[in-house]
């Protein structure tokens, strides 16, 4: 596969590392009441789309940014890459 | 129709014009006690129990393509128990004392060829861990045996003992591990359950569930709607899919793993070999391919494909342990679909709604569970109480923290 | 006062080789320092660079050189290094100094091994391990990536028409040289 | 001459001979000519015999598809096992050994099976071989897998070495012949970077096997020419004995180039390369493959497929036979016969099985239409061929033509569906291709010459201007719109006797009617029940005509009855060549640690970490095995001073405004509030609240820390540093760089540590206990001013000190510590020192931070802050990870104490059975405790810190032993902490 990684334009899959559902940028609020009930969907439970999936990957042999993947899970199509970082600000994640 | 060698003389000397279809193909009824989804070995294993264990007949399989055609497939064949943690090795014993009288129950020689499967260790922490390993296998009943550098050189001299990055430092045997022929699986339990009655129909899709104040009470497919007093979903590989269909999220992602095999040799592998530096395992087919395979690509897939990279890991793999397949070639490779779990072990269970149960997260490993996982399906859809063998394996056991983590690897399906 | 002294001895030191016109050399007293952009004052720390060496901080993928033969090099967003020539193991401090705390540096120099390969056969013995598209027209002078070569993180930079400057792993030194020389020995 | 079957023409160079070998025999060929045509030049019709009957067999195809003529090339190690003859580059010197049969290849006594037949149908062995059931393992199996397999491996290392590399290209065409040179001429003149590959080693595909002609000269000479344009060209790389095997991903397609094949030696070379080719676009022209009919007796050496026949003729310079007859459904077969009779070989007949006029003038051929084939005699090699109407018709060759089948393998190769063509009778390209990828002439169903060569021009230039060139608009030259009519028709139906669809396998017309009838009707069940298209050859000639015979059966259309798809690779690839270099030694790089030449220099004996190599241990003269010098290296060192390189522990330097407040969220213990100058050591846990990684944060200064993690996991932790730094808290200040490689770390241990260094460390630097305590840090300088970083932390439980010095000093480093040393008897210790040391201790290591256990079951607990955000925390309290029955890690000595514990044995109460209903734990990690003279442990047991002084035995039934075991503290040694802090 090849990531067109926004910064650094088109790169071998192989040089990154995959992880999973992009959806592991929204930590939970540790505070809440519903903790423990959020973390455990926050950790276990996946959407598992046979389609377009977000998805983190990290160039871990490259610049080292984590993206986010838009990528269907049927014909491995490419349709966006982003900055994690941007969509974590995006998605109201701060310090 | 018994399967007998008198029966093949008679039928050899009259053209071979008396078989008839190992299974019928029924249209489906409009009501069955039992629904199972999925016409996989797991599938056609819990249809076989249940009518065999249970006196159940008026079962359906539901298959949207052809039986078999999923991971029952499409494996490297591989049947062991060696593993480690209470909530696994007891199932997978079961499931290996299973398989060693399989044939003679069903009537259907699937080969099964308890050949050996040997896990190499390279440093001492994995000896440690093997020895771990080996004596919960001794605790649940199984077998288990540990191998010296000098026990590996007399009995495979082919590996790399001299020149290894990682040395091989020995090894763990488990002498009634091997392999079956794997699509053989799926037709003898099919044989098996039509002969008793279970029907079923191929080319028949589930589109829906019919849900009504929290119970399942049937499922629309792409040949009409089936009622049912329980539906059982047993489709590893789609089950992501196929349970959105009953709005429920699963602690499962679905990952590809690529198998391989090369053109057919005279023999030169005894049993399976499982490299412990790198990801490679291997065995040899009746046919004479090298079934080999190593780790899952690493990404969400349902595309039944994978990418170079890791044929190149698998074979870097093959070529460290064993330099003499060197010439050998790869004739073919394929791509199944995993239910990559959250712990990288399986469910069998009940879900929140009343009369749908679930069987799925086998990961790469559900092969070798296929007995057990349809007995054990079996006795939870008859009995609605868990197989003692299978009570960890429940859908709420992340909530409560109870985990079968055998890897170690946590949260993260792609790395079990 | 300690009796003792250290003396230096970087991995691949004094490695000179040519094959076929192709030379793969390790520069001599190469120093590296590493150079993080602070969050939120990216600015004030390009322009404090621009100040210490006369260029710009290049874009991500992209190097500079600048007046006094230092070497730019872009890695990610908020990560540059700064690859000079400087013999002695304070090289932080050197770079620390001029940029008057706008950035986060640390010292990089032991981290890695450099490999100059330049000659006519570069790009082709590069083609066996390098992933990256090295095509002149896609590859400028200058350009750099960060990618992997057999199995081991390498920096790789286009120094000149048919040169390239490689950094990778200090630990690794060997088995990075035996993979270049290995490349040049399979395409003569 | 032997060459008996040699004609004029064709591409050999007749001025040179090589000699070869076929079986010992002795044969001359010429260069140019592959095995197979030197076979068939020399008369040698038998080549092999098929796998599971046993049938004699010859050449089939001048192809990659050949499914008969497999030999074993080459001998002693570099033997190759089931490789096609017909793409085997002669060259002088090769040997070449049939195989296959027990007794010689003309006598071959596993043909009795041919005689049983009957009895081994298809799935034949599903129904038996149960009975009684311990005899299929010990009788049946071994039998089935003996006769089993085909080629043998020389169970040798492969003495070859072989590469990879990666290439880049706007357009890359796969296949050479007519269409793929005009794809390339049009995209390599509008300036596009093209890599144009071809498996054969000539290139020019067909062109090189027709006397059809391009621009009025033979299409042989137009594709030289063509090639020598494009080799002219900087933007062209032309590969030739490249196979393009599979379409992955985005573009990328893997190619084997076989560099030293044709070669007598690979001469220290690479003998094949596996390219990664990453493309823009990509032109599939890789022509089409010709089909047999099936009939009785199909199989006899002799029987070819026409277009083969006449590849030997027109290129190679061979005929097969010196009387041919051609059976076709189709025009194309009377080529065939036309050019056979052109180069004088008597062509007796030519059967069509169509009721239609002759195509072409054939002298002396006689033109029996409305006909087909029932039967041949000659089971070693043709004799005669029997038609539907009873005669007989002498011949050594049959030239068979059933119709051409695109190649639309690549297409496949991401799960695209073929599309079935009546007027044809063949599966094209479907829709779904392999984004990227065009399909152009007989690939795609253009089955003439000139309309394959314009449809190469035109897919090239839609390819191309997609990207942006210019297409190209130059005239192509004139070509044929050559007769290629053809009709539907699998298998002679009067035919009663076997007729064979898949020759490797032996899968015949009766089989693919068995598996109708037991219900194995949809393709993929066909497959699998017969074996069909399982061969080596993965069914190239075999699936077509098999899934026709299948439709006939259910009375469906074709492809009512389905398709069989393709997966990679298109032709099998050596494993070999698919490893690369990664192999042996070189299978993972080597990390050294700075102190490597000095610990072999001394004695060590090393050890594989991960990637680094470490010292184990140092053997001294005098002593017996391992154990000896690990204990006084243990003992030495907690009586004085020992010195261990533990510069393989992880270290990230990490820095920025927010850096102290990012560090309290990524470990479970308390950092917010570390000073400056003070070291804490830190545990991580995951997100799902197991405990993950542990190790020591230094804070150098306000905004700067130095982190250590275990060695296993230093790249794991840093990614997810990164994750928690750009993912979870993107707006804070804080940044990561790896240090692992840039310090060289030595822990120097024992009573007289600070003695040791206090003649290393400069002057300027005060390490009194009161200046420098317990769990300091600080940057100083060593040996007269070279930087160093100093930390007082201890994984041994003595007095300990951790210094770092940039790693091109380390070695010199280890040497001065040493020398310096001389005076306390300083002594290197190696990992199992290091390990005995801190198992005495009872500090966890990977065998406890083994990714199952939790901080509680570590008995740590406490230190999981409950009060601040921190990864982990929540779920680490999730009820089952709390139990208070957990497991926690306790200290075990043996109740005998001559007995040495072993790790991995399991704890089951007294008087309980061993089973695992009563499995109380594990024992993770053991060791001699030279310092206590009997061996120590630690491991997990039930409610373990309730029951220090409890009995129970750790049980191994894997080596056949137990023993009793005390429960105690994992503090063997110095519990109160006295040493480290003194």
């Amino acid at each position: 596969m090849i990531i067109n990684h926004p910064l650094l334009g088109p790169r071998d899959a192989a040089e990154f590392v995959y992880l999973g559902d992009a959806s592991l940028i929204e930590r939970p609020d540790w505070q809440a009441d519903d903790a423990a009930e959020a973390f455990h969907a926050y950790g276990y439970l996946r959407d598992n789309p046979a389609g377009k999936h977000a998805e983190l990957w990290y160039h871990e042999q490259g610049d080292r940014s984590w993206l986010v993947v838009t990528r269907d899970t049927t014909t491995h199509e490419i349709t966006s890459v982003e900055m994690a970082r941007d969509v974590a600000r995006a998605k109201g994640r701060s310090k | 129709m018994r399967y007998s060698a008198l029966k093949i003389l008679r039928e050899g000397l009259t053209g071979n014009k008396g078989w008839k279809p190992v299974w019928r193909e029924p249209d489906p009824k409009p009501e069955y006690d039992i629904v199972i989804i999925g016409g996989g070995g797991h599938g056609l294993a819990t249809a076989y129990y249940l009518a065999r264990e249970f006196g159940m007949r008026n079962i359906a399989v539901l298959e949207k393509g052809w039986i078999g055609s999923g991971n029952i497939g499409r494996n490297t064949t591989i049947i062991r128990s060696n593993y480690m943690l209470p909530g696994n090795e007891p199932f997978y014993e079961m499931s290996l004392k299973l398989w060693e009288g399989l044939e003679q129950d069903f009537n259907y020689n699937a080969m099964v060829s308890q050949r050996s499967i040997l896990n190499l260790f390279h440093t001492d922490a994995q000896r440690d861990a093997f020895v771990r390993r080996a004596n919960a296998m001794f605790l649940a009943g199984a077998d288990a045996e540990l191998a010296t550098t000098e026990q590996l050189r007399a009995e495979l001299p082919f590996l790399d003992y001299e020149n290894a990055r990682f040395p091989i430092k020995g090894g763990l045997f488990q002498r009634r591990g091997g392999t079956v022929r794997h699509d053989a699986v799926a037709w003898g339990y099919a044989r098996g359950a039509d002969e008793r009655g279970v029907d079923i129909i191929q080319n028949c899709e589930v589109t829906g569930f019919d849900i009504e104040n929290g119970k399942c009470r049937g499922v629309q497919t792409s040949r009409g709607a089936i009622r049912a007093r329980k539906v059982a979903v047993c489709v590893a590989g789609s089950s992501g899919r196929v349970m959105a269909q009953a709005g429920m999220r699963l602690p499962i992602e679905s990952h590809v793993l690529q198998a391989f095999v090369t053109e057919g040799l005279k023999p030169v592998l005894p049993g399976v070999i499982t490299f412990g530096a790198g990801h490679f395992y291997v065995s040899q087919s009746d046919k004479g391919g090298l079934v080999f395979g190593g780790d899952i690509d690493g990404y969400n897939s349902y595309a039944q494909r994978g990418n170079l990279p890791v044929v190149e890991d698998v074979a870097e793999g093959g070529m460290a342990i064993m330099p003499m397949i060197g010439r050998a070639r790869l004739l073919r490779s394929w791509g199944g679909i995993m239910d990559m779990s959250m712990d990288g072990s399986p469910f069998i269970d009940k879900t929140d709604i009343d009369g749908l149960y679930f069987n799925g997260g086998w990961c790469y490993g559900g092969f070798k569970a296929t007995p057990a996982s349809g007995m054990c399906y079996a006795h939870l859809l008859a009995k609605d109480t868990p197989h003692p063998v299978a009570t960890q394996m429940r859908l709420d056991r992340f909530r409560r923290g109870n985990l079968i983590d055998e890897k170690g690897q946590g949260n993260q399906p792609n790395l079990h | 006062m300690p009796e003792y002294t250290l003396t230096s001895a970087a991995p691949l030191a004094g490695t000179d080789i040519s094959v076929a016109g192709t030379r793969l050399m390790a520069p001599a007293d190469l120093a590296i320092v590493s150079v993080a952009l602070p969050l939120g004052e990216e600015k004030p720390a390009g322009k404090a660079i621009r100040a210490a060496y006369g260029v710009a901080l290049p874009e991500v993928g992209k190097s500079s050189l600048a007046k006094d033969d230092s070497r730019l090099v872009r890695l990610g967003s908020d990560l540059a290094f700064v690859i000079f020539v400087h013999p002695t193991p304070d090289a932080e401090r050197v770079v620390a100094a001029r940029l008057k705390g706008a950035a986060y540096t640390t010292d990089q120099t032991d981290v890695w091994v450099a490999l100059d390969l330049s000659g006519p056969s570069a790009r082709r013995a590069l083609e066996r391990i390098c992933p990256i598209d090295l095509h002149p027209d896609v590859f400028a002078i200058g350009d750099s990536a960060r990618t992997m070569m057999e199995h081991l993180g390498t920096l790789i930079i286009r120094t000149g028409d048919d040169s390239y400057r490689l950094l990778s792993g200090s630990s690794s030194a060997g088995s990075f040289l035996h993979a270049i020389e290995t490349s040049l020995a399979n395409i003569t | 001459m032997s060459q008996v079957n040699r004609i004029s023409g064709g591409q050999i160079d007749r001025a040179q001979e090589f000699k070869f070998t076929f079986n010992g025999k002795a044969m001359q060929g010429h260069p140019g000519d592959t095995l197979a045509s030197a076979l068939l030049a020399n008369g040698q019709r038998l080549v092999g015999r098929s796998f599971k009957y046993h049938r004699p067999r010859g050449i089939f195809t001048a192809g990659s598809e050949e499914p008969n003529a497999l030999v074993e090339l080459r001998s002693g190690a570099h033997q190759e096992p089931n490789t096609r003859a017909t793409v085997t580059e002669l060259f002088d010197g090769l040997q070449a050994k049939s195989q296959n049969h027990r007794g010689s290849l003309e006598h071959d006594l596993m043909a009795v099976t041919d005689f049983m037949s009957p009895f081994l149908s298809a799935g034949f062995y599903y129904k038996t071989f149960m009975w009684p059931r311990a005899f299929w393992e010990k009788l049946y199996e071994p039998i089935i897998r003996k006769s089993a397999g085909l080629g043998r491996l020389s169970m040798q290392e492969d003495p070859d070495i072989y590469d990879k590399g990666y290439l880049h290209c706007d357009l890359l065409v796969i296949g050479a012949g007519p269409t793929g040179l005009v794809a390339a001429l049009t995209a390599g003149r509008a300036g596009a970077r093209v890599i144009l590959a071809d498996e054969d080693f000539t290139l020019g595909g067909r062109l090189n096997s027709e006397t059809l002609e391009v621009g009025g000269v033979p299409g042989a000479g137009w594709a030289k020419e063509a090639l020598v344009e494009l080799a002219a060209m900087d933007n062209v790389r032309l590969m030739s004995r490249t196979t393009v095997y599979g379409a992955y991903d985005h573009g990328v397609y893997g190619a084997l180039e076989r560099c030293t094949d044709h070669l007598a030696s690979s001469g220290g070379k690479p003998r094949q390369i596996l390219w990664r080719v990453t493309s823009k676009r990509a032109v599939l022209a890789a022509g089409a493959t010709e089909r047999p009919i099936a009939f009785g007796n199909n199989d006899r050496p002799g029987v070819m497929l026409a277009g083969s026949v006449r590849s030997y003729a027109n290129r190679y310079g061979v005929t097969p036979g010196q009387q041919v007859a051609v059976f076709t459904n189709n025009d194309d077969g009377w080529r065939t016969a036309a050019d056979l009779v052109a180069k004088g070989v008597h062509v007796p007949a030519i059967i069509d099985v169509r009721d239609a006029p002759a195509v072409c003038d054939v002298p002396g051929a006689r033109h029996i239409r409305n006909a087909g084939v029932v039967d041949t005699i000659g089971r070693k090699g043709l004799k005669s061929v029997t038609l539907t109407d009873g005669q007989v018709i002498p011949v050594d060759c049959l030239a068979v033509s059933g119709g051409w089948n695109p190649n639309v393998h690549l297409t496949c190769h991401q799960r695209g569906r073929p599309a079935w063509r009546d007027d044809i009778s063949a599966f094209v390209p479907g829709r779904d291709l392999p984004p990227g990828m065009a399909v152009a002439g007989a690939a795609n169903g253009a089955m003439t010459l000139a309309a394959a060569m314009a449809e190469g021009q035109s897919v090239a230039n839609t390819q191309i201007e997609a990207l942006g060139y210019k297409p190209s608009k130059a005239d192509l030259p004139r070509a044929e719109d050559e007769p290629r009519e053809c009709v539907p028709y699998w298998h002679v139906r009067e035919s009663t006797k076997r007729g064979w669809l898949d020759l490797q396998n032996d899968v015949t017309v009766k089989d693919v009617r068995q598996s109708h009838r037991e219900g194995f009707r949809s393709v993929e069940h066909l497959k699998r029940y017969t074996t069909l298209g399982m061969a080596t050859d993965q069914g190239k000639t075999a699936n077509i005509p098999a899934l026709a015979i299948m439709a006939e059966c259910t009375g469906k259309t074709i492809p009512e009855t389905g398709t069989t798809i393709f997966r990679p690779p298109y032709t099998p690839v050596p494993i070999g060549a698919l490893g690369g270099r990664s192999r042996g030694r070189d299978f993972r790089p080597y990390r050294l640690t700075p102190s490597h030449n000095w610990a072999k220099e001394n004695g060590a004996t090393f050890v594989e970490v991960g990637n680094w190599l470490r010292a184990q241990w140092f053997a001294r003269p005098g002593e017996k095995g391992w154990r000896d010098s690990v204990d006084r290296e243990v003992l030495a060192t907690r009586k004085s001073v020992g010195i261990c390189d533990v510069t393989t522990l992880g270290k990230i330097d990490v820095q920025g405004k927010d850096a102290a407040a990012f560090l309290n969220k990524v470990y479970a213990n308390g950092f917010a509030k570390l000073a400056v100058g003070r070291v804490r050591y830190g545990l991580m846990l995951r997100e799902d609240g197991i405990a993950y990684d542990d190790g020591t944060t230094a804070r150098m200064s306000e905004n700067h820390f130095v982190m250590t993690t275990t060695t296993a996991n230093a790249v794991l932790v840093f990614r997810r540093l990164e994750f928690a730094r750009q993912c979870l808290w993107p707006d804070m200040d804080v940044h990561l760089i790896s240090t692992t490689d840039g310090w060289a770390q030595f822990a120097v241990a024992g009573p007289n540590a600070r003695n040791l260094l206090r003649k290393v460390v400069d002057e300027a630097h005060d390490l009194s206990n009161e200046a420098f305590p317990f769990m300091a840090c600080g940057e100083v300088t060593v040996c007269n001013g070279t930087p160093a970083r100093l930390f007082r932390i201890s994984f041994s439980g003595e007095l300990a000190y951790e210094v770092a010095v940039p790693a091109r000093y380390g070695n010199a480093m280890m040497d001065v510590l040493m020398r310096a040393g001389r005076e306390f008897d300083a002594t290197p210790y190696g990992t199992e020192a290091l390990g005995v040391m801190r198992i005495e201790k009872g500090h966890a290591a990977g065998n406890e931070l083994n990714g199952q256990t939790t901080a509680h079951n570590l008995g740590m607990g406490k230190m999981v802050s409950q009060t601040k955000e921190c990864i982990g925390n929540v779920l680490s309290q999730r009820p089952e990870m709390v139990r208070e029955d957990a497991v926690k890690l306790v200290g075990f000595r043996p109740v005998e104490k001559d007995r040495g514990l072993i790790a991995g044995s399991h704890f089951i109460t007294r008087g309980d059975k061993a089973i695992m209903d009563n499995d109380q734990g594990w024992m993770s990690s053991v060791a001699f405790s030279p310092s206590l003279g009997h061996s120590v442990g630690l491991g997990f047991i039930k409610n373990g810190d309730t029951r220090m002084g409890e009995i129970v035995r750790a049980v191994s039934p894997v080596h056949g032993t137990e023993m009793e075991v005390e429960i105690v503290s994992a503090h063997f040694i110095d519990p109160a902490g006295d040493r480290l802090r003194a």
